[in-house]
């Protein structure tokens, strides 16, 4: 049998690798943002009453099928918005605690690095975008979002006629095998963009709404800049409430949450 | 082309044959050797042993590497996609695609190298004799010397060849 | 066993399958998508982003869309050559998401008086007095699996000229896709304008 | 009994020349079953992945599971044959070809898995790195497109590996058949005479490629856990899976190896070449890495046990007592508490033992695969959005039918190239015949591997 060396230099190849990657750190490029914009929501607990307008309004606002009954039952309803009902307590005193739950924009999101697409990425504001038409739908953006605030199209989406007339026409309509989630209704972030471009202005705070703040009406959401301090966004994140979901998980998210004073402790409000 | 050959079905006696064949002054080269198994123990089959492949295969997983190491880095610099301040270019990972094509490389220089040394695929008319596969060896020569030919022949006949065939391999090989 | 040349004929046979259906494929469409959208709409009871049939999903892949057959014979080129501007028309296109196209009654305006007599003009004032508008096809649509969202205003207003992404009006009778306005044609006019590339900037 | 070099040269190309009407009618079966798991997919991609049993939040089930089933299984092959051969153990000669093909195999199989579980599945080239005009890049910082280039490289050099030492086999056949197969194999063959140039440079080639194949084969499936470990999902984000996948993988392809061994034995009546010998000792690496196994199990039990973090104790409690228990316990059963004890005494690792061990082994590392992706997925940080999953007939069929085409694919090699490797076979029975006669005469040839002739 052969019985000479392997002189495949291991110790050469592992020198060169070495080399490589020094090299490399060299041209390690990361974009540095200059987003001057961080959005942000803010959902206060306290004024949440869990009645799902913002999912109404969320479905209106960006043309979410409703999936029907069956479908539903199994799992597959859409809701980019949904608030999660816990219960607190025993019988006869038992507490609901409403918490909307949506995209919570984080800003280092494990969703996007494990894109094979790059469909699921980080915006130069801040926000994680989802391209649609570059989804090929491996579905692990969901698996890696500990939050489940991310949707697949099983099925082609059907709109029953003539409701297809009041698709917004400024928001895609999705087919089936992509992903999608809360965009924190970039559409509207966009055209705001745009009117105050147009009207030679730097956006302010409150010209952008989303559709679930828009219509909260104990105005629980509330929507902004987060690198403007004057901001009602910046001024609540810096409640003494403020905390974020799941905030151990190191995701840094930008929805922030405002716990309920009155609770949490067992004393009764 | 012509070609004398004998053929043996014991490594020992092919050995002889070689060996009778050198001291008729052919030279080791013109020696050619057909045989099912690779008698590496037997002197008429370590001909040709060195071979650089091992370090082109080195040289092969370089390559691979190096462009393994342009392609997930250079390629993400030149189409840079706005990534928020997210790393595009990750020198972790980047190892990994480099490992990958590091191995590539050197798999794939290894095979070429194979290929290229070995003469494969060969479709060039070589001397050859179906009972090789019967486990015969075959050890003649190609284009004797004329007036060599008839000691050739009584030095594979005298090594004890089970036959000894004179072809003319003309035909196209094998196919 | 197959004989050599049985083969072969199987070999050519697939080869020559496979050569008409690409054809089949790649062939340009020319029935308008208009009718396609009505008889569609009388078949279907809902509205859904699915492809029409497997051949239209293949041929949206390899990006192959259909030409478009206008009803009247509008020529763009002597409109223009009478020193008229693309505004005059698509009037919508300095401020709003799409440049619009204009309505019988916007071309009747002129023609009216102008030109009356031919024949172009006649089925146009046919038009008028039916109380129809005039089917026109678009020319530059996006494919709706692309989910583009391009904003003519934003672009005028950074003073892309028209023509950089439709070509030369001033030649053109009946518009033609004249410029192949695929995903590198817009980021690189980006990249040079210095424009934003970050992908939510037209895909949302 | 002792076969004489053209005994094995007739038996193990009798197989190749002659058929019976039994393999055309199982060949014609399973390929039945094979495009009706086509059928299905086609299905599939034209409705959506609806027709599947995936929900929110169970997006990766069977499919997912499959894959790396099956790319574990392809564990079998290249990497053990390559491990024995630059270990030189010389047992190897019959086994090393009928496992390198089961890596070629199941791994195109596993790897057909990430496209057929794509939402679009005929975007999946999107993979691929080339410039396009969108003058965009694959995400490199994505494991699946470590995947996509991590498998493409063993897939390449698996099938380089399988190919190279069949050459000579062809030329065999060549030489040996008539008619229309005289002039495939001649083809096939690609003109391989064997003078010594060809043997010595394939045997540096193999040399070479065995050593580079290895760290590849622990690459693949360490990048394959790396789908799940990179991922902040409870019971996946975990240091230990990479070694853990590589061991289970390797323990799923020996128990595949020693099926696909049972069956070749049993029906190309390879008796003589296929040894309870083989079955022995594999058996007895079977059981080391059952126990390596059970130390994998066990340790990330227990650690996450003792981390007693509130979502791992989740999906932790769930396998253990909950609703995927009976799977769990299932699959200790079939990796441990059943193959320890057929593996572990002598007089049970025979063939039979070996084969009831084996099968064991598969059916539980499938459920181990299971386990780790279905239970944490349904059960994520916010319990609000728990859920569960169950596999329709959609994905059953395609399971079934990648099963069955594994079973046509080996079929139709067995029938196309011997089995086992002939020239080794012979190599390893000259070795042994010289080794004798070695000692009986001395006769002139080269001392086993030295430098120096004995006698000129």
């Amino acid at each position: 049998m052969q019985r000479h060396d392997a002189p495949l230099d291991s110790g050469l190849s592992t020198l060169a690798i070495l080399l490589l990657v020094t090299c490399h750190s060299s041209m390690v490029q990361t974009m540095e943002s200059k987003a001057q914009k961080k959005w942000a929501m803010v959902v206060d607990l306290d004024r949440c009453t869990g009645c799902e307008a913002c999912v109404v309004a969320c479905h209106a606002e960006n043309n979410i099928p409703t999936v029907g009954e069956e479908q539903a039952a199994m799992g597959r309803a859409m809701h980019w918005m949904r608030v999660e009902r816990y219960y607190q307590g025993d019988f006869p005193n038992v507490r609901v605690k409403f918490i909307p739950v949506f995209c919570q924009q984080c800003d280092a999101a494990p969703c996007e690095p494990v894109c094979p697409t790059y469909a699921s990425y980080h915006t130069a504001e801040g926000l994680n975008g989802q391209v649609y038409n570059r989804c090929i739908g491996t579905r692990y953006c969901a698996n890696a979002c500990p939050y489940n605030v991310r949707f697949f199209n099983f099925y082609n989406p059907v709109w029953e006629k003539p409701l297809h007339l009041q698709l917004n026409p400024d928001v895609s309509v999705r087919e089936v095998g992509v992903m999608e989630k809360c965009t924190f209704c970039v559409q509207r972030i966009k055209a705001a963009e745009i009117t105050a471009k147009a009207d030679k202005r730097e956006l302010k705070d409150g010209d952008v709404q989303p559709a679930c703040a828009q219509s909260c009406p104990p105005k629980a959401l509330v929507f902004g800049d987060l690198n403007d301090p004057t901001s009602e966004v910046s001024r609540l994140a810096g409640s003494n409430r403020a905390t974020r979901l799941l905030e151990e998980l190191g995701t840094k998210p930008k929805v922030i949450y405002l716990q309920r004073e009155s609770w949490g402790d067992g004393k009764e409000s | 082309m012509q070609a004398v050959y004998g053929l043996y079905s014991d490594p020992s006696r092919a050995q002889r044959a070689f060996d009778s064949l050198r001291a008729a002054g052919v030279e080791e080269h013109g020696i050619a050797v057909v045989s099912s198994v690779p008698w590496e123990e037997y002197e008429f089959a370590r001909r040709d042993r060195r071979t650089p492949m091992a370090w082109l295969a080195a040289l092969g997983g370089l390559l691979g590497g190096v462009s393994g190491y342009l392609l997930a880095g250079l390629t993400q610099k030149a189409y840079p996609i706005p990534t928020g301040g997210m790393a595009i270019n990750v020198p972790w990972t980047n190892g990994i695609i480099t490992y990958e094509l590091t191995m590539l490389g050197a798999i794939l220089v290894t095979l070429i190298t194979l290929l290229i040394s070995a003469h494969i695929p060969d479709w060039t008319p070589r001397v050859y004799d179906p009972a090789v596969a019967d486990g015969c060896i075959l050890v003649g020569v190609v284009n004797p010397r004329h007036d060599s030919r008839v000691e050739i022949e009584r030095s594979l006949r005298e090594a004890g060849a089970d036959s000894i065939k004179e072809a003319n391999v003309t035909n196209r090989w094998r196919i | 066993m197959l004989s050599g040349s049985q083969s072969r004929w199987i070999v050519i046979f697939v080869a020559a399958c496979a050569l008409v259906f690409l054809i089949y494929v790649g062939r340009a469409d020319t029935r308008s998508p208009r009718a396609d959208e009505d008889t569609r709409a009388r078949v279907s009871p809902v509205f859904t982003p699915a492809h029409r049939s497997v051949l239209d999903a293949v041929r949206d892949f390899f990006n192959r869309r259909p030409v478009p057959v206008q009803p009247l014979a509008f020529t763009h080129k002597v409109h223009l050559a009478n020193g008229m501007h693309c505004t005059d028309c698509h009037t919508a296109v300095e401020a709003a998401p799409v440049a619009g196209i204009p309505g019988v009654e916007l071309c009747m305006t002129c023609h009216q008086m102008i030109a009356a007599d031919k024949p172009e003009i006649k089925k146009l004032a046919a038009y008028q007095k039916r109380g129809e508008d005039i089917p026109w096809q678009r020319v530059y649509a996006f494919s709706p699996t692309v989910h583009v969202k391009f904003n003519h205003a934003p672009h005028i207003r950074a003073g892309v000229e028209c023509k950089t992404c439709h070509g030369d009006m001033t030649q053109q009778t009946v518009a033609v896709r004249a410029v192949d306005l695929n995903m590198g044609y817009c980021v690189n006019c980006h990249r040079q304008k210095q424009a934003s590339t970050d992908c939510i900037t037209c895909h949302y | 009994m002792e076969k004489s070099p053209n005994q094995i040269t007739e038996d193990l190309l009798r197989p190749l020349l002659r058929t019976s009407p039994k393999y055309y009618f199982a060949v014609a079966l399973l390929a039945a079953v094979v495009v009706v798991a086509f059928a299905a997919f086609g299905y599939q991609a034209y409705s959506g992945l609806g027709v599947s049993g995936l929900r929110r939040p169970v997006f990766w089930g069977f499919y997912i599971t499959n894959f790396v089933f099956w790319i574990g299984i392809s564990h079998a092959g290249t990497l053990i044959s390559a491990i024995l051969r630059l270990a030189n153990a010389t047992w190897r000669r019959p086994v090393t070809r009928c496992a390198e093909v089961i890596t070629v195999f199941a791994l195109s199989i596993g790897a057909m898995f990430p496209v057929i579980h794509l939402g679009r599945p005929w975007l999946a080239f999107w993979l691929i790195p080339y410039p396009s005009e969108r003058q965009i890049w694959p995400n490199f910082r994505s494991p699946l497109v470590w995947d996509f280039f991590a498998i493409n490289t063993y897939l390449i050099g698996s099938v380089a590996f399988l190919t190279l030492p069949i050459l000579p086999d062809w030329a065999l056949v060549r030489d040996k058949a008539s008619g229309w197969r005289k002039r495939v194999y001649g083809f096939l063959s690609l003109g391989w005479r064997g003078t010594p140039r060809q043997w010595s440079r394939l045997e540096s080639a193999m040399h070479i490629m065995a050593i580079v194949i290895i760290p590849v084969a622990v690459s693949v499936h360490t990048i394959v856990s790396w789908d799940f470990a990179m991922a902040p999902v409870p019971m996946w984000h975990s240091t230990i899976f990479g070694p853990y996948f590589v061991a289970g993988a390797i323990f799923s392809g020996i128990a595949a190896l020693i099926l696909a061994m049972a069956c070749l034995r049993k029906f190309l009546h390879l008796e003589d070449y296929l040894k309870p010998l083989h079955f022995d000792n594999l058996g007895k690496l079977l059981l080391m890495m059952s126990l390596l196994w059970f130390y994998f199990v066990f340790a990330e039990r227990l650690t996450t046990w003792y981390g007693n973090e509130p979502s791992e104790m989740a999906v932790f409690w769930t396998t253990q007592q909950g609703a995927y228990a009976p799977l769990f316990w299932t699959m200790v059963f079939c990796n441990f508490l059943l193959p320890f004890p057929i593996l572990a005494i002598k007089r049970l690792r025979t063939i039979t033992g070996t084969v009831i061990a084996s099968t064991a082994v598969v059916a539980g590392m499938w459920l181990e695969r299971f386990l780790i992706i279905v239970p944490s997925l349904s059960h994520k940080f916010l319990p609000y959005n728990w859920g569960t999953y169950r596999p329709t007939w959609v994905e059953i069929t395609i399971m079934v039918g990648t099963f069955a085409g594994m079973a046509l694919l080996y079929a139709l090699f067995a029938k196309a190239v011997p089995i086992i490797s002939i020239w080794e076979l012979k190599l390893g029975l000259h070795e042994k015949s010289e080794v004798r006669s070695q000692e009986t005469e001395g006769r002139g040839k080269l001392a086993f591997g030295g430098q120096e002739k004995l006698e000129t």
